[in-house]
């Protein structure tokens, strides 16, 4: 019963093509996973955000895994627009579900609590909530009348990834303070994780970690992926590296508008200046 | 320049606009602010060490700032223990609709933007929305949004505590109506006309019988944002504080 | 806004006579405070217990402060039972409000998330749910049809109550891997903190604890109560007191059936054997 | 007493059941145990020990077989995440109603219990729930409960992945048919007789053409109950250890 640990190739098989993937906004993106399916050549994926994405969900649709993709919003931050997911979203070739922050939250702890829907308050009026027809507009059974508010369906994802600085060989993966990770790998059918380091001893005996962790029950298997996350942070390990996220946002920019080159790719895969010396 | 011939003295724009910002959260007890907003950041600040209230800024690793986990905040703006909050639009119309999906017919549009992020869900929850954007263009204030991320007015019957408050510009300020669904203009900066407004606004919106040049901060608040504030700011907008003040941010 | 740091009849004080009061099941059980409760002649609490409770509750029946008790259960666990709980429900003395775990969460969580109601599954067909008016069953409206559904009402308390081992005078309250008592504690409109002791450094600059604290948003005052949830157990700086509560048990016993006698109430006072000589 | 006329042999009645709910639970991946329940908690974990699977022990400190907060149980129930569950009553009738709520008219009736737990959710989402009761009484074994705590069967289109698969006491071994709402007898212990079964309880049930006696734990299985079982029990219930093993809880 105890999530065995693999190679990052052998992790990235896991996620099957077409597969419901959810992800959680950087920091602990899992981007070594994200390379892994590029290369594998990963189709049709479907990504849910949580609740929003940065490199990571604009590289997958960069490599062409993505066919749907349900999020937030896709943004590179203070590096600019995420160039291959605006891109695909115009041009059709990924299918967009916009939804709101909190609405991905609350379908995934919906999912978490295995109950069919939660409902939300606001939306009500906006474009989103005009093309989500899954979701639902109900009259608040607890008012006389007249109180519509919106039910969103539970999501429960096929596969969770995520990217953290130690998990342990037993399966346990620690958070720190972001407890949506734990709301995402609950809810998903199975939790695949990446880390700094795994460790030989027992998280769970660790009082200062033990309350926030993915437990074995959700977690399928792990990789030890040292620099994980780069370009992005993986706190407390390291910081993002702007000057790389930099380089990946000019030259997706260009390879979205141009239609190809693969020189994004590179500069998204470490050591690649020392590789093309 | 002489100083005559420059109506904002030695008040650079961001620091006008940062105490526009302060003067409208007066008295909140709780503001937010989003990853991507150092000046509503600084305002808010602002704001809170006058009032005792306080400033949750998302992503900040400042204890006093930090929110516990993403799902808090909505939470939190849910049960009205957020008063504050700003939101910005790729296009912002006169009803206070606010677009940041994208431009033209979605999905397949001409422009796509990022998202709407928590927009279509706080615009309902806090009740002082602060709508802020500092370009102040025909592209940006439109007759009407392609896309209603976030709309600014709901139905009778719709549960809605929240809504916007103001709309503070590069140029100006506006008091927005929301029974009305309507802009009134508050204040022209410094060195602004109405007309240039007028000419930079896509919307009609009302005029009082006199506008009043938008007020600039004192030598005291002055003081306060460059020192204190732009410390403050430096986490979570490092660049920003370094490039306003010349503030160069701690090591954690 | 920083939370005051008061003596415990004043932290006792702000709890009005009519609260919706919530508290946690033990361990943590803020017993020092009870006692101030008793002692003060408090009335008419509606006590919601999360989700089931012991000696807080028994106690605070004996000493007539409740008027209504919506909980999963109240017992002693291997002390047997609820003496006071027991005799009041029989007699009428207070209105019981059944519950089931679960639902007390969810109702909880929905508070927490303010949103009028949250679903669970379960419940339907028993006499749990017959007696309780304020929970509705609907058609799950993502099916077709014939789906009933149990809809739990928000439970959104005046106060939430609890002890914990430290808390800070910024108004941090660390509950180590109890995260239900932050759900409690946010879906309270205020929360009193008992600690057994209040440090002067912010927790929340405590890598160990910042993830697994109530923050100062939600809570209204603290009081230092050390030794506060005597007899119950408050982890990790001491364990129940088997001696003591069955003494409680026993005396309570013989008080509930007899109704009278304080000896009880002498037995929850530490010290008591000294006090006595 | 010689071993000739005791059934039993040297295994105690709490070794027996042990046995008994270890082999009901044989395959399951993930068995929950309540807070005051150390003979199913021993079966559980004597299961878990031959099949890989895991023992969630409520109030546990035990990494292996602790909670991540009180909801996690209930959550994990609801997404079919766990296999076993036990539950018992102060009554129980022959259609698998438990009541944990009273006797008498409900709610000012003759004897008020601690109420109904967890029991009214998780008797719907486990789908291997074995109901618990070592007292075989009429006084338990009732014709009809006073009070649905969890309901034995329920409407068609209720969602109800769970309920009971068997009844064990301290007499017999009864199955549960779900579709049905009717126990049938599966074995007695050993020196227990149908008849008496039949005497002590208040409802009708099947019997199949021959009743089977329980069998007894192997001696290999009474070695592992007697050692590895006897010292992981002894966190969660000392006392119990204590009394039935001898063994004495070490120090966290």
């Amino acid at each position: 019963m105890r999530p065995p640990v693999l190679d990052l190739a052998d992790l990235a098989a896991r996620i099957p093509d077409g597969a419901l993937l959810a992800v959680a906004k950087e920091p602990n993106a899992p981007m070594a996973l994200a390379r892994e399916l590029i290369r594998r050549g990963a189709k049709d994926l479907h990504l849910v955000t949580l609740p929003t994405a940065g490199v990571f969900a604009d590289a997958l649709i960069g490599g062409g895994c993505v066919k749907i993709v349900e999020t937030s919003g896709v943004s590179l931050g203070e590096f600019g627009p995420a160039p291959f997911f605006a891109e695909a979203v115009k041009s059709g070739a990924v299918e967009i579900r916009d939804a709101t922050c909190p609405a991905v939250y609350t379908g995934l702890q919906a999912g978490e609590k295995g109950i069919p829907f939660m409902p939300i308050r606001g939306i009500i009026g906006s474009d989103i909530l005009a093309n989500r027809p899954d979701w639902k507009v109900i009259d608040n059974p607890f008012e006389a009348g007249g109180d519509p508010i919106v039910l969103i369906p539970a999501i429960r994802p096929d596969v969770a990834v995520v990217h953290v600085s130690e998990a342990d060989r037993f399966g346990n993966a620690w958070i720190g303070g972001r407890h949506e990770l734990k709301t995402m790998a609950h809810a998903a059918h199975c939790t695949l994780v990446t880390a700094e380091r795994i460790v030989d001893h027992d998280l769970r005996e660790d009082e200062a970690k033990a309350a926030n962790l993915i437990t074995p029950i959700y977690v399928e298997a792990l990789a030890e992926a040292p620099g994980g996350s780069w370009p992005l942070a993986c706190p407390p390990d390291y910081a993002l590296d702007p000057g790389a996220v930099r380089a990946y946002a000019s030259a997706a920019r260009q390879s979205a508008r141009s239609g190809g080159g693969e020189e994004w790719l590179r500069l998204l895969t470490p050591g690649h200046a020392e590789a093309a010396e | 320049m002489s100083a005559e011939t420059n109506p904002m003295g030695d008040v650079k724009r961001e620091e006008l606009l940062i105490s526009v910002i302060d003067g409208l959260l007066d008295g909140a007890r709780h503001v937010a602010v989003g990853a991507l907003s150092p000046i509503p950041g600084a305002g808010a600040l602002l704001a809170a060490r006058r009032s005792g209230g306080r400033v949750t800024i998302i992503g900040s690793d400042l204890p006093a700032h930090r929110m516990d986990g993403g799902v808090e905040l909505f939470d939190m703006a849910a049960q009205g223990r957020v008063d504050g909050f700003f939101l910005s639009g790729g296009q912002i119309d006169g009803q206070g609709n606010i677009n940041l999906t994208g431009a033209g017919d979605y999905p397949r549009g001409d422009v796509r933007w990022s998202g709407a992020f928590g927009s279509a869900f706080l615009y309902f929850q806090v009740p002082r929305v602060i709508l802020f954007r500092e370009e102040h263009t025909r592209r940006v204030f439109v007759p009407k949004v392609d896309f209603i991320s976030a709309p600014g007015a709901s139905e009778p019957g719709v549960h809605r505590p929240g809504g916007a408050r103001a709309l503070v510009t590069g140029l100006c300020v506006m008091d927005f109506d929301r029974a009305r669904a309507r802009f009134t203009l508050r204040s022209v900066h410094p060195g602004v006309t109405v007309e240039e407004v007028r000419d930079n606004t896509g919307f009609d919106f009302d005029l009082p019988q006199s506008v009043p040049t938008t007020e600039l901060p004192s030598a005291e608040t002055l003081g306060v944002i460059r020192s204190e504030i732009a410390q403050t700011i430096a986490n979570p907008y490092p660049e920003f504080a370094e490039r306003v003040f010349g503030v160069v941010r701690k090591a954690a």
